[in-house]
């Protein structure tokens, strides 16, 4: 493992067919990259767009969501929610500066473990060439500028107080 | 409608016959054929079987060329021209290493080429571009009667059988069906005419052609129907040597478009039929009655 | 009882799965990581967790170490969850304070850099850890199981299964969609490598289920709907109108010998359409159950399907007293509840007309296998007599191989029965025929009991075997003898040359493939397909009957090719399963359903219209929602989705999904 | 006699609204006057930062601070009163979420600036000339705080006991709250002094709301002649009521507009403007993309609708690729 930086993914998978899929491809001995760490749901309907801000609030350079085929959710509809809420959450994420590839939304079948692969790959690919995100350092450096403060409060009291008499 | 026109070598010389009947029977479909200014040997045979990429190379000026005067389509009518035209098309697409050379070949002649110009097949461009309603609509003199074995020859179909199906084609018995004449079953119509090899090694080249007009004959054809210069010339070019060899099987080999330009009702003479060996026969009587 | 954050004690275990997950993960280090993890105290690596001494370890230690807490790093929680929340329940534990983390099939048999995996492993490890402290103690509904089975499809897989259950006591409906039981295995002359006679064997069998007190039969049926879970399906039945009344008609038959048309004269489906039948027919003479019926599209009764009333109904004349016939009949659909539901739908063939090389509808002597069996049936449309189309007898017959298989332009897979079946065929027309017998083969496929056996023995009855892949079935002769032939045209690659091959008829040995509606039937059920199409089972190895939902199993060719005895077996052992769950009584609910936290929803209603399944109501008297446990299936899309976070779903909290995503991310 | 307990009461970025909200106690200040000694309010009394600096630290007994963390000044102002006081009390939306200045979170300070000195359409300043830090006049000095890159809530900058949330609180709330803390009767550290319901629970419209609600289509406030008694969502117009705590007695909903979210998330969320998204688009009734998109045309600004009061304090919390410098 070199110290070059590669990209940090949160992938959020329904249990019936994305996560499937991974097992699947996990089975078949498909090898794809490891940057993904994958949290199971039981339908991609349970994902909360609070969940995908705070992963990447939390240092996550990519959000990877799959969920059943349109007509295939394991219980019916959840897929569709997901996608509604994907389709806002998209336009939003751009109008806060994160490039739309970092977020997607992905339907992998029980049986399409190839496919998984295939999107590992290109996520990985993608969120690589757009480099890290990296929020978690954003908020550090963004609050840098209150540490200076400490110092500019003594240095304005001594004035004030100079003034004073 | 307007196509770019890439005629090839043998349709300025031994297929004259098809350039011949082609031009006349698009313009009577209203088609304008443009013929491609500048065009170049297609890269087809020799070349091919020396150097597959400097042939790829040849092809691509064709296209870029296309592309460079704004041709949205290409047709060519010579199926060695069709195949290597799009095999190119293919290599452009599916192999970086020989794109970096014909890229900077094309490059010294100032030319590039982004793939944007498809290349049609002018039996494509009839049936599923124009349409068979409309070719039926300018049958004047239908050809009834007339019993046609469809021969379409191997590069039409293989290895890319890009509009119809590779054992099976049946654009052009569609065609003809739509002319008015008959299409006898002929399972070998994508069965290799002998191609280069009838002038090589004659004795396999040959019995390819022989079997081909026999089983014509056999199977009633009055006239073998071809979509392909070579084909036509050696169906039609070795009757004596297929005579001596093994025994008479002349029937007449044509371009489908010099039967088209019959139902259409234009005069044989400028249909270029006289060029052919065995002559085709008069059409069947009430045809020929007009 | 819930335990405060500081209190969690956990415990934490890394599978080595052999050289599975060690190999690929330093599953050492990773222990060695998880023990200044917070709140674990107690961490191990060993060889196979899901072991009983791995189980066991777990239980001690939650004994010995006061662990209130388990984490398992090893292979995906849809293999071993459930082990490893046995043992902490032995341990004394409520088994959802365990927690999974999948190192196998996501990590070790994925990645290829040692580094990179342990790595991965350790996030996923601290992910698990910091989830598990949220964890609460959760009950396991159970849910009683309905003892009713439905069985759908009523070929040989579905008439076993039906059987099994009805002996065992169990009630069940079998739904079939031709008019008769039997399936493709009716249609067979003999079957494989016994050459027993396939009708000898099945149709005892029929005639058993079209009597069993204990089975409900539905042939011309459709299942068109399936609501509930587990234990409790709601399934609706179309009958589609056989125009005969089911429980008068006595399958005397005289109807169809006083039928106005004197001779049959319409395509006889059965037979392959090689045969004719009557607008009022039954399909065989086997069919069970023993009903005829009227084909509207051709009964003159009828025009175009609809009733005109028009023809001079001698058939209800023939009926007499028994007034079974019934031209007003009309579709009826029945609702039933059943607890578990097995799929036996099939398999159809492949159709011989997608490889046009080979001739199938342009040369009429070339026939698909299926047709042979009728053609060699001794009750088929020639009585066994096998003539061919042009009424001569074959002299000399070309058998191919994997026709639409193994083939990358049309299906990938073997079909498993071809070799097989093509060599019964190949003695059975020597038999019927003494033609000299070609097969053409890629390879030899015979693994079963007796096959490779059978095949030695078609070696020494002078049946020709050659290896090649078919070019080519063309009628143009290129020497004497083959005038007026087919010729099949193979490269022989043990002999190495391309031979042609004059004969009379040409079998087509078609392949199996997932029926052209397998797509509608997996909604219907809630299945999955693997990408040919065929239903997917749970486990390839360990669950090959199971489905990915609860109380419904697969059987038969419907999960992909397999011959007569395997889909016995399968049919078998999915009845097996379905009584184990009937016989139990209950079935033990994963309790992740959701729930409303009453007091603080402000009934804003939101929830209410995403519940698939209308498990979300409003309660008027207290202005909230509510969500009602039973009906609720566990997705949590109401949860994703509450403006207020006032909804919660059990193992799968909010908190914990937070303190997941916070796990794998922050070091 | 014993001291009655001091109290302070500042504002940093804010438009004024939360003071006048204490003003509109009415005849109820007299009440808190009477309990109370207010030792600092520099919009109503005439007391310096100087006195409060030279108070012993935590001798205020409360301080309710309103308004966003914009400026050094108020950043070391917060400091201060965070020094100088028992309790800090984040006042109104703005000290609470960020409130609307928050939504500059959108923007870099540069653009701001030059918008605001150069660009608006109602000002004339051809030179260009922007508020410079310091300025030498006849030998002295003058500062001017420096604008932060950022806008903060108050607990972003320090510590924060209470939260007393709304733009601006209610009369009512803001009572009930002195009254908790001179009682002494206060929830757990860091609460938030409010019910934590969402709005629907007091909303008068909450039983026009359909249980099948399906958008179609979504309307702006000025698109639509609103229905004075239907529930908003109802009628297609996005109100943030379902996402949003209770307690301000659904003024904006009695009074005919649809809540804009200036109470916060409940305590059970992380992200205000997400739940709502959620919730929104979970209801939509097309299933295809195009379709889907198509309604969501009806809300042109996300970030403005959703996170109206809350963006400095959601889990993005600024424009991701703004610069600090």
């Amino acid at each position: 493992m070199s110290n070059e930086w590669t990209p940090r993914i949160v992938a959020f998978f329904c249990n019936w067919c994305t996560y499937t899929a991974s097992d699947l491809a996990g089975v078949s001995r498909l090898k794809y990259p490891s940057n993904a760490r994958i949290i199971r749901v039981m339908c991609s309907g349970r994902i909360d767009p609070q969940f995908i801000l705070e992963a990447l609030a939390k240092g996550a350079d990519g959000v990877l969501i799959g969920g059943c085929h349109p007509n295939d959710c394991h219980y019916v509809e959840g897929n569709y929610k997901m996608l509604r809420r994907f389709r806002l959450l998209h336009r939003m994420l751009k109008d806060m500066g994160i490039e739309t590839e970092r977020v997607r939304l992905e339907w992998i079948s029980a049986a399409e473990g190839e496919k998984l692969k295939t999107v590992m790959f290109d996520m990985v690919d993608k969120v690589r060439k757009l480099g890290p995100l990296s929020l978690p350092g954003k908020f550090k450096d963004w609050d840098k500028e209150m540490d200076t403060l400490e110092h500019a409060v003594e240095a304005q009291q001594g004035r004030e107080v100079a003034h004073a008499h | 409608m307007k196509y770019s026109y890439f005629p090839g070598c043998s349709l300025k010389g031994t297929g004259r016959a098809y350039e011949e009947s082609l031009l006349p029977v698009f313009r009577a479909m209203d088609i304008e054929l443009e013929e491609l200014e500048d065009w170049n040997c297609c890269g087809a045979t020799a070349y091919m079987a020396v150097d597959e990429v400097k042939a790829c190379v040849m092809a691509s000026r064709n296209l870029a060329i296309a592309e460079k005067a704004g041709h949205k389509e290409l047709v060519a009518p010579c199926n060695a021209c069709y195949l290597v035209l799009n095999k190119t098309k293919h290599y452009l697409h599916e192999s970086p290493s020989v794109k970096r050379v014909i890229d900077a070949a094309l490059k010294q002649g100032n030319l590039t080429y982004t793939g944007n110009v498809p290349v049609r097949h002018p039996l494509d461009v009839l049936v599923n571009s124009v349409g068979l309603d409309e070719v039926k609509k300018r049958v004047k003199q239908p050809l009834k009667g007339l019993k046609v074995a469809p021969y379409y020859g191997c590069q039409i179909v293989r290895p890319y059988s890009t509009f119809d199906d590779q054992y099976n084609p049946t654009t052009m018995d569609r065609l003809l069906e739509a002319l008015g004449a008959t299409v006898v079953t002929y399972p070998l119509k994508t069965r290799c005419c002998g191609g280069s090899l009838t002038g090589t090694l004659p004795e396999p080249g040959l019995l390819c052609s022989y079997i081909l007009l026999k089983e014509a004959i056999k199977r009633g054809a009055d006239v073998v129907a071809t979509i392909c210069p070579l084909c036509q010339f050696n169906l039609d070019g070795y009757h004596d040597k297929i005579e001596a060899k093994w025994e008479s099987v002349r029937i007449p080999t044509v371009y489908f478009s010099q039967l088209m330009g019959l139902a259409f009702g234009l005069p044989a003479q400028e249909l270029g039929l006289h060029r052919g060996f065995v002559p085709m026969k008069s059409l069947p009587a009430q045809t020929v009655a007009a | 009882m819930e335990t405060k954050k500081q209190d969690v004690r956990i415990g934490f275990y890394v599978c080595h799965c052999g050289h599975n997950i060690a190999s690929m993960v330093d599953c050492p280090a990773v222990a060695k990581y998880a023990e200044k993890l917070p709140g674990v105290v107690l961490s191990r690596d060993y060889k196979y967790m899901c072991s009983d001494p791995g189980q066991e370890l777990i239980a001690q230690d939650i004994r010995e170490h006061k662990l209130n807490r388990v984490v398992v790093a090893s292979c995906s929680p849809l293999l071993h969850e459930h082990t490893f929340r046995g043992a902490t329940e032995k341990g004394g534990l409520n088994p959802f304070y365990f927690h999974m983390v999948n190192i196998r099939e996501h990590n070790s048999w994925v990645h290829t850099d040692r580094e990179e995996a342990t790595a991965k492993a350790k996030d996923l490890t601290r992910a698990a850890v910091e989830r598990v402290a949220h964890h609460r103690a959760l009950e396991v509904k159970k849910v009683p199981i309905h003892p009713d089975v439905l069985v759908v499809g009523g070929g040989i897989a579905g008439i076993h299964a039906a059987m099994t259950l009805a002996k065992a006591g169990k009630k069940v409906y079998l739904v079939e969609r031709e008019p008769s039981i039997g399936g493709h295995m009716a249609k067979f002359d003999k079957t494989f490598p016994t050459l027993d006679c396939a009708a000898c064997i099945l149709t005892p069998k029929m005639s058993e289920v079209g009597a069993h007190k204990n089975i409900t039969l539905w042939t011309y049926s459709d299942v068109i709907k399936m609501d509930g879970y587990v234990g409790n399906y709601t399934v609706t039945v179309k009958r589609k109108p056989r125009y005969i009344n089911e429980d008068l008609c006595t399958g005397c038959q005289e109807c169809i010998s006083s039928c106005v048309f004197k001779e049959p004269k319409f395509a006889d489906e059965f037979n392959e359409n090689l045969g004719k039948r009557k607008p009022v027919y039954i399909p065989f003479p086997q069919a069970t159950p023993q009903v005829v019926l009227i084909d509207p599209d051709v009964c003159l009764n009828f025009k175009r399907g609809v009733l005109t009333d028009k023809c001079k109904k001698t058939c209800v004349e023939a009926c007499g007293e028994k007034k079974a016939i019934d031209f007003k009949q009309t579709e009826k659909l029945e609702e039933i509840k059943v607890g578990t539901i097995i799929v036996a739908t099939g398999f159809k063939t492949f159709e011989a007309e997608r490889i046009p090389q080979y001739g199938y509808g342009r040369y009429p002597n070339v026939y698909t296998a299926l047709e042979i069996e009728r053609l060699v049936n001794a009750s088929g449309p020639t009585a066994g007599d096998v003539v061919m189309r042009n009424g001569q007898h074959p002299k000399s017959i070309g058998i191919i191989h994997c026709v639409g298989s193994r083939d990358k332009k049309t299906n990938r897979w073997c079909s498993r029965v071809c070799c097989m079946y093509s060599m019964k065929l190949a003695h059975l027309l020597k038999e019927h025929t003494e033609a000299e017998i070609y097969n053409f083969y890629i390879d030899m496929r015979t693994p079963g009991k007796g096959y490779e056996e059978f095949y030695d023995k078609l070696l020494t009855e002078g049946v020709h075997f050659v290896r090649g892949r078919v070019g080519e079935v063309t009628d143009w002769a290129f020497t004497p003898e083959e005038e007026g032939k087919l010729v099949i045209r193979v490269e022989d690659t043990l002999a190495g040359y391309v031979r042609r091959i004059p004969v009379d008829m040409v079998v087509l040995s078609t392949g199996l493939e997932p029926h052209t509606d397998s797509q509608d039937v997996r909604r219907l059920f809630n299945m999955s397909c693997g990408s040919e199409g065929f239903f997917l089972e749970r486990h390839p190895k360990l669950a090959p009957v199971n489905t990915f939902t609860d109380g419904i199993y697969l059987a038969g060719c419907c999960q992909g090719p397999k011959d007569i005895p395997d889909t016995v077996a399968q049919a078998g052992a999915a009845a097996a399963e379905a009584m184990v769950l009937i016989d139990k009584g209950f079935v033990e609910q994963e309790p992740n359903t959701a729930f409303i936290l009453e007091t603080e929803c402000s009934g804003c209603k939101s929830c209410i219209p995403l519940c698939p399944y209308s498990a979300i109501t409003f309660v008027e008297e207290r202005k909230t929602a509510t969500i009602n446990e039973a009906l609720c299936k566990g997705c949590g899309t109401c949860v994703g989705a509450c403006p207020s976070g006032s909804i919660v779903q059990n193992l799968f909290e909010d908190e914990e999904i937070f303190s997941e995503i916070e796990g794998v991310l922050v070091q | 006699m014993p001291t009655k307990p001091k109290i302070g009461i500042y504002w940093c970025a804010s438009c004024g609204g939360c003071e006048e909200t204490v003003v509109d106690l009415a005849e109820d200040i007299l009440g808190v006057v009477e309990k109370v000694d207010i030792v600092f309010w520099p919009v109503a009394m005439d007391f310096k930062k100087h006195d409060v600096e030279a108070l012993p630290d935590k001798s205020l007994a409360a301080t309710l601070l309103n308004g966003a963390i914009r400026s050094s000044e108020q950043e070391e102002m917060a400091h201060m009163l965070r020094r100088k006081s028992q309790l800090l009390v984040a006042y109104g939306s703005c000290a609470h979420t960020g409130g609307i200045p928050g939504l500059s979170n959108q923007f870099s300070r540069e653009h701001m600036l030059r918008y605001v000195y150069e660009e608006t359409p109602t000002i004339s300043n051809d030179q260009k000339i922007r508020p410079q830090l310091k300025f030498q006049e006849q030998g002295r000095e003058v500062c001017l705080p420096e604008l932060r890159h950022v806008v903060r809530a108050l607990d972003q900058v320090v510590e924060v006991d209470y939260y007393i949330p709304g733009c601006p609180p209610t009369p009512r709330i803001t009572q009930a709250a002195l009254g908790a803390i001179l009682e002494g009767k206060l929830p757990p550290k860091g609460s938030v002094l409010a019910p934590d319901i969402a709005l629907c629970n007091e909303c008068p419209r909450k039983d026009t709301k359909p249980t099948n609600v399906a958008f179609a289509e979504f309307k702006r406030p000025h698109q639509k002649l609103l229905d004075p008694a239907l529930c908003f969502l109802a009628q297609g117009v996005i109100c943030m009521g379902p996402s949003t705590r209770c307690g301000c007695e659904a003024q904006c909903t009695k009074g005919n507009m649809p809540c804009t979210g200036c109470f916060g998330g409940t305590g059970r969320v992380r992200d205000q403007g997400a739940k709502m998204l959620s919730s929104l688009c979970s209801n939509i009734e097309p299933r295809d993309e195009e379709g889907i998109d198509q309604v969501l045309a009806g809300i042109p600004d996300p970030v403005g609708t959703f996170y109206r009061y809350g963006l400095a304090k959601s889990l993005l919390r600024r424009k991701v690729d703004l610069p600090i410098s």
